[in-house]
């Protein structure tokens, strides 16, 4: 029997709330599906659109973007900002045929590390059941085709 | 690892488990903190041998054929007030359900002191599969009889006398038109079974 | 406003009272009822007790039936309480868990018939009265309004418990029905136990142990001197109603109030004739407590000034927003 | 090949980590294959943060010249500066070291061994490829304002600001109430030792209005909050009390003319009554009165002041026209300690507070005690004269209950045991106490237990149902009934009683998230304030410079409540005294030549950190208003805006080390990405 397909995910986390909630979730021990790895960003408005794509473009299934409550940003309102920007982004992945799923917006506080673990843990599920992203069969044949039409200002790159 | 929920599968299904397993959605019977707001709040409680929250510390100790045999859940007059009490959300009065159910299907509910409320149920469902309604008058002499010959007495002299005559009580039951509908669905579903 | 209705198999005779103000009251209210066609027993509190899938299923085929009526947004009003419960409760479990939708659904297949949880919107007629209606309309109607009548609001457990779905009334203690009441000109007194059971089936289990909640009840009420409980569940009037004898032999007591339906009082109050309400149906008769029910509004009780050293009562919510 | 000498360190943590990653294995993969990364070193160790581990690092950077560090273990928030300043020790620029989480992001949130080595693995490649691109860096210093904020003048707030002002640093206190004392101020005993309230806590309120390094804003609330740590521009509203500070000498007289008579539902608790020109309590401070504009005759109705009529006072101190005053002060610190508000009990009905007249909320029943309360300390019914012969405290309304509050209120336990003894000394009733669980930690708190026992208080184990006058059976008429299961028999009981007391919990200020966000803080779920960290940094919040003390983080008793009004003190006067204070050196600056001036930028910063050079059609960022977020880099469509620790090329190198592997720890087959 063939075994089943393990997606892998990279979540970026804000340094005031997400990123906490995950150490929340490390110190009360919810467990959660081992196929996410996170990178701290200072705030979720930090988060370039490229980023995802590079993710996507570089072997992830998924891409978990999360951040602060509406209104409890640390900066005060960066995270409408980012939010703003994911739902551009989405738009276009979506033109380009890439299932929604693979890209979700979560807002966790501090204190949700449990809620963090759950959001998590419905994502795999939920791009496990979408399988292999496999993006370069996805995009234009040479090897960074994909840049020349997603992020026109990356052509230099 | 306790946290391991592989681990926690692995084990075999305790009474506690059945129980949970055979009430519809999550019933929390788990997070039951025995504070007694469900015996304090129950109207039949002075009556039970046993209050939920007891009774739910022996589910947690497996003593199935005490949790059976007693009276509580046939007591149940399900108002509801300990559900919405609970101060944890269980959901006590579908957990009584479950016990009369199981006690049923054990066969172990003659032992409690109301035995006769599960006769009773029968009795009424007898006539709802037959005719798609409930049909006070057959019901009560029928049950009556088999059970009280003395409440039958009762219900033919005064009630159930003042119920005809105030023309609150049907003389022949109703039957409805898709009763092989119903019946056919009724079946199917008994042959499914119980599990939810 | 036209709604399905599910009657349920009291109205049909022992709750014929309730049956005939309903449809008196909906008609002068423009509310239209359509039956559900070739409906079935809930299976009351029974049922579940016996068999789980059997008795989704059962309640599975009215909610099908009903969905497949299509009335004003699959809006169903159940006059009984217990009915009420009934559907209300199939639909939400088979929302919740879609295993047992499943289940239900391959029963009902088996009859050809099919229910979409959360199709059908469960609703009490005293939520559409008070809620749909609403008061002013109702005061519009109201002719000859039931002044000194000293009405007990008693709503039982199922229509405000377990709240599955969101309930429109408290589950402890529901007023929608006393302010019902006052609009119609009656006068509402304190009825703590507003809420508690009638004793549901036990009266055929164990008579005594529901004839001692069922004495309670109407001690309450006589102790709050009303002239008249009135009720929205034809289980509650039946077991207040027809055993108020037997607890008085037992307890050694002499209750005699009067066991009504709400719509029979807005009947009265919409100057409708008491026959064609069904009065007269009811063991305890009602005949003294309306003699009662006079032409004047009775004299406003005006607030008496604390007593010396007295101390402030908390003011309540709806006091606040005075 | 990288031209960086970096070494990684693995830590054991104990059992923390090996026990679910196998920690040689994860050091010795780097070691052989992040070689080309640059990785020329790679160790296990069985706890990094010692110093032990500590100086293992300092060895190789010394020995081995390492030019950069990787560090796997537990989350940066915990143990990142241990490192940097390791790292440092050993003259190396702290900010050269990376650490990354394998702890709180897999050993402890995993189980599979083999999948959690190989996650580490690929956090650790993370970490080394982005720390090649890591830069020498200088904390950014900035300037501490000795002057200090405290937000309410309850007993925790008022300890912070004699501790700040007593150490000669000047403390603005902000109060909306007309007085300081808060909550503690109502009671009439404290627990465990029953003293006095009032003895202990007015002579701390009278040194906070004397102190002179003390300004307080009573009346007041704070309107906006600019800045950040070190220099604060704080607005505070002054609401007007129609009172003038200036000549008024609190003599009272306006008080006892004053004809309107309201309600307190404030100080007294609804169980007395005030003037609608008023003093709280007569200890109040300052004792200046205040008028309530929503119940004076004179503002309701234009006609009365007979408060102004008989002002002895020359020239007379009430002043009709007197308006909201705004100031702006700026300080280096704030510390929050705005209290709690008390469970509404009228949310549980079958409790029958606020229909059956003698249910009383515990804050009623601490007034009613009180001497100089409503009935001068007599404990009798709500009819103001009988005595009750048998009483019943209610524990948890409202608390450990997911229809309400889901978490324990703390004090309610200890509260209803001094209930408990108070209504034995007053009345001598019958006494029952209903709990689910009796709660008594601390220091002599599980003795006072005793001594009520020994009083011959009843305890029944059994959370009460409902509370009725609903007479079932003889004995019960005229009577409160409390039925509640007995939980210890296994039977229901109904107990008439003549007088019932709810220990209702405590909650979260109504306005918390507002305040919150004013102050740039979070709430969690409950609304109650979050700490750094919960057992390390209690009284710190995430934004630097705003600290939280007493009841707004938790609930909390009086001990409790100082303990973290002196604590939040103690670092707010470490900070003050060591003048300035290192800030993490993570700020976006703008590469003039890359700037196309296209201004997309430019409202993007809620700081204004980001002017414009018109004549040279550039962007320039402040690095003292810029806080770092990021959002401009991210924006910037020429990436002329680089932001410090966060360069899109950190970012980058760290997602392509994160994907280096899949999930079973094989190679991630990708045509060769653009990576930075």
């Amino acid at each position: 029997m063939d075994k089943k397909f393990e997606p892998l995910i990279i979540g970026f986390t804000c340094n005031w709330c997400s990123y906490r909630a995950a150490d929340m979730a490390g110190i009360s021990r919810e467990k959660y599906p081992p196929n996410v790895r996170l990178i701290r960003l200072m705030c979720s408005g930090r988060l370039d659109p490229t980023f995802i794509l590079k993710a996507l473009a570089g072997g992830a299934d998924g891409v978990l973007v999360t951040g602060c409550h509406p209104g409890e940003c640390h900066y005060l309102e960066q995270n409408f900002k980012a939010a703003r920007r994911f739902s551009l982004l989405k738009r276009m992945l979506n033109q380009m045929g890439i299932e929604p799923e693979r890209v979700k917006l979560v807002w966790a506080s501090a204190a949700e590390g449990v809620r963090l673990a759950k959001e998590i843990t419905t994502m795999v599920e939920e791009v496990r059941a979408l399988g292999p992203l496999n993006w370069p069969g996805v995009v234009a044949e040479d090897g960074n085709g994909y840049v020349a039409h997603l992020a026109p200002e990356e052509v230099s790159a | 690892m306790a946290t391991d929920p592989a681990a926690m599968r692995a084990r075999a299904p305790t009474f506690f488990d059945e129980v949970v397993a055979n009430t519809p959605g999550n019933p929390r019977l788990e997070m039951c903190i025995q504070c007694g707001t469900c015996g304090g709040s129950c109207p039949s409680g002075p009556d039970m041998d046993h209050t939920p929250r007891a009774l739910f510390a022996m589910i947690e100790a497996g003593m199935k054929d005490a949790v059976l045999r007693s009276n509580s859940p046939w007591y149940c007059v399900s108002c509801y007030y300990c559900m919405v009490r609970c101060p944890q959300e269980v959901h006590i009065t579908d957990l009584m359900y479950t016990l009369k159910r199981m006690a049923i299907q054990e066969g172990l509910y003659q032992e409690s002191s109301a035995a006769t409320a599960p006769e009773f149920s029968e009795t009424f469902i007898d006539f709802v599969e037959n005719y798609g309604r409930s049909f006070e008058l057959g019901l009560a002499t029928r049950y009556h009889l088999r059970h009280n010959p003395m409440g039958a007495m009762k219900m033919a002299t005064s009630l159930g006398l003042g119920m005809l005559r105030k023309g609150r009580m049907e003389l022949n039951p109703k039957r409805i038109k898709g009763i092989a509908q119903l019946k056919t669905i009724l079946t199917k579903a008994k042959e499914i079974g119980g599990a939810a | 406003m036209k709604y399905g209705y599910y009657p349920g198999c009291s109205m049909e005779r022992n709750a014929i009272a309730y049956h005939q103000s309903t449809m008196a009251v909906a008609g002068a209210l423009d509310i239209e009822l359509q039956e559900v066609e070739d409906w079935n027993c809930c299976g009351a509190t029974e049922y579940f007790s016996l068999e789980l899938l059997p008795a989704y299923a059962l309640v599975g085929r009215n909610l099908a039936l009903a969905a497949n009526q299509s009335v004003n947004g699959n809006q169903l009003i159940a006059p009984c309480s217990a009915c009420f419960l009934n559907l209300a409760k199939t639909d939400h479990y088979m929302s919740t868990s879609p295993d047992l939708a499943d289940q239900v659904n391959e029963a009902l297949a088996a009859g050809g018939l099919h229910y979409d949880p959360g199709s059908v919107k469960v609703r009490h007629l005293l939520d559409i009265v008070v809620n749909d209606v609403g008061f002013p309309a109702i005061a519009e109607k109201v002719t000859k309004p039931l002044y000194n009548l000293r009405v007990a609001p008693y709503y039982g457990c199922l229509i405000v418990r377990p709240g599955t779905q969101k309930s429109f009334d408290d589950p402890e203690y529901p007023t929608t029905m006393d302010t019902l009441m006052q609009t119609l000109g009656a006068e509402v007194v304190d009825f703590p136990l507003k809420a508690h059971c009638c004793g549901g089936h036990m009266t055929q289990i164990s008579e005594n142990v529901a004839l001692e909640m069922i004495r309670r009840l109407l001690k309450n009420a006589a102790d709050y001197e009303a002239d008249v409980i009135v009720t929205l569940c034809p289980m509650c009037q039946l077991n207040l109603d027809a055993y108020q004898d037997s607890v008085n032999k037992l307890f050694g007591t002499n209750f005699n109030i009067p066991i009504l339906y709400f719509t029979q009082l807005m009947g009265l109050a919409f100057g409708m004739r008491a026959v064609e309400l069904g009065f007269g149906k009811e063991f305890v008769s009602a005949t003294l407590a309306l003699t009662k029910i006079g032409a004047e509004p009775p004299p406003k009780p005006k607030k008496k000034r604390p007593a010396k050293g007295e101390l402030p009562m908390p003011a309540m919510p709806e006091e606040d927003n005075q | 090949m990288s031209k960086e000498k970096i070494g990684v360190y693995v830590c054991h943590c104990g059992t923390n980590i090996s026990g679910t990653v196998d920690v040689e294995e994860v050091s010795k993969w780097a070691g052989e294959n992040l070689e080309k990364d640059g990785v020329v070193v790679s160790r296990d160790y069985k706890f990094m943060c010692s110093s032990l581990g500590q100086e293992l690092i300092e060895a190789d950077i010394k020995e081995q010249g390492l030019t950069r560090v990787v560090v796997a273990a537990c989350s940066p928030h915990l143990h990142e500066q241990t490192f940097r300043t390791a790292v440092k020790r050993a003259d190396l620029n702290p900010y050269l070291c990376e650490m990354v989480s394998i702890r709180e992001q897999v050993s402890w949130v995993h189980t599979d061994k083999k999948i959690a080595t190989e996650k580490s693995k690929s956090v650790i490649a993370g970490g080394v490829k982005r720390v090649a691109f890591h830069e020498e860096l200088e904390p950014l210093q900035v300037p501490i304002n000795e002057a200090t904020l405290v937000v309410g003048g309850g007993i925790a707030g008022i300890q912070a600001a004699l501790e700040i002002a007593d150490s000669g640093f000047p403390v603005y206190m902000v109060e909306r109430e007309p007085s300081i004392g808060g909550h503690m101020a109502k009671f009439d005993k404290t627990f465990p030792t029953l003293d006095c309230a009032a003895c202990i806590l007015t002579p701390k309120m009278v040194s906070v209005g004397d102190h002179p390094h003390i300004n307080m804003y009573t009346y007041s609330e704070v309107e906006k909050v600019d800045g950040y740590v070190g220099n604060f521009t704080v607005t505070i509203r002054k609401k007007a009390r129609y009172v003038d500070t200036d000549v008024c000498t609190g003599c009272g007289i306006c008080e006892e003319k004053c004809p309107q008579k309201v309600i307190d539902d404030i100080f007294e608790a609804g169980l007395g009554y005030r003037k609608a020109v008023y003093r709280p309590f007569p200890q109040a401070v300052p004792k200046y009165p205040v008028i309530d504009t929503d119940n004076c005759i004179y503002f309701q109705r234009g006609k009365c002041k007979a408060c102004q009529i008989f002002c002895p006072t020359e020239p007379n101190s009430i002043d009709f026209e007197q308006q909201d005053e705004i100031i702006e002060i700026t300080v280096g610190n704030i510390i929050l300690a705005t209290g709690y508000d008390l469970f509404d009990a009228r949310r549980v009905p079958q409790y029958g507070y606020g229909r059956l007249a003698n249910v009383f909320t515990s804050l009623e029943f601490e007034r009613m005690c009180n001497a100089a309360g409503p009935t001068n300390g007599e404990v009798v019914l709500r009819d103001g004269v009988t005595t009750p012969e048998a009483v019943a405290i209610v524990h948890c309304v409202g608390s450990r209950d997911r229809n309400y509050n889901n978490y324990c209120s703390v004090i309610c336990c200890m509260q209803s045991l001094k209930f408990a003894h108070l209504v034995k000394e007053r009345t001598g009733a019958e006494v029952y106490n209903f709990y689910i669980d009796m709660r008594t930690p601390f220091k002599d708190y599980d003795e006072f237990y005793q001594k009520v026992l020994e009083e011959g208080a009843h305890f029944i184990r059994g959370r009460v149902a409902e509370i009725t006058d609903a007479a079932r059976m003889p004995g019960e008429e005229g009577k409160l009934i409390i039925q509640a299961e007995d939980t210890l028999i296994g039977k229901q009981r109904r107990i008439p009683v003549d007088m019932v007391v709810l220990s209702a919990g405590l909650e979260s200020r109504a306005d918390a998230k507002e305040v919150a966000h004013k102050f740039g803080i979070s709430c969690s779920t409950d609304e109650w304030f979050i700490e750094k960290h919960p057992k390390l940094d209690p009284v710190a919040t995430m934004t630097e410079g705003v600290f939280i003390a007493g009841a707004c983080q938790g609930p909390k008793d009086i001990p409790a409540s100082v303990a973290q009004g002196a604590a939040a003190a103690a670092r707010v006067l470490s900070r003050i005294q060591s003048k300035e204070l290192a800030l993490e050196p993570v700020r976006a600056s703008v590469i003039e030549e890359k700037c196309s001036g296209c201004r997309i930028c430019n409202n993007l910063c809620p700081f204004n950190a980001i002017i414009f050079h018109e004549d040279r059609m550039v962007t320039e960022i402040n690095p003292a208003l810029c806080q770092g977020c990021g959002t401009c880099v991210a924006a910037c469509p020429s990436e002329a805006i680089t932001g410090t620790q966060f360069s899109n090329e950190q970012i980058l190198a760290q997602l392509e080390g994160l994907l280096m592997l899949d999930v079973e720890g094989g190679l991630v087959s990708m045509l060769e990405p653009e990576m930075a």
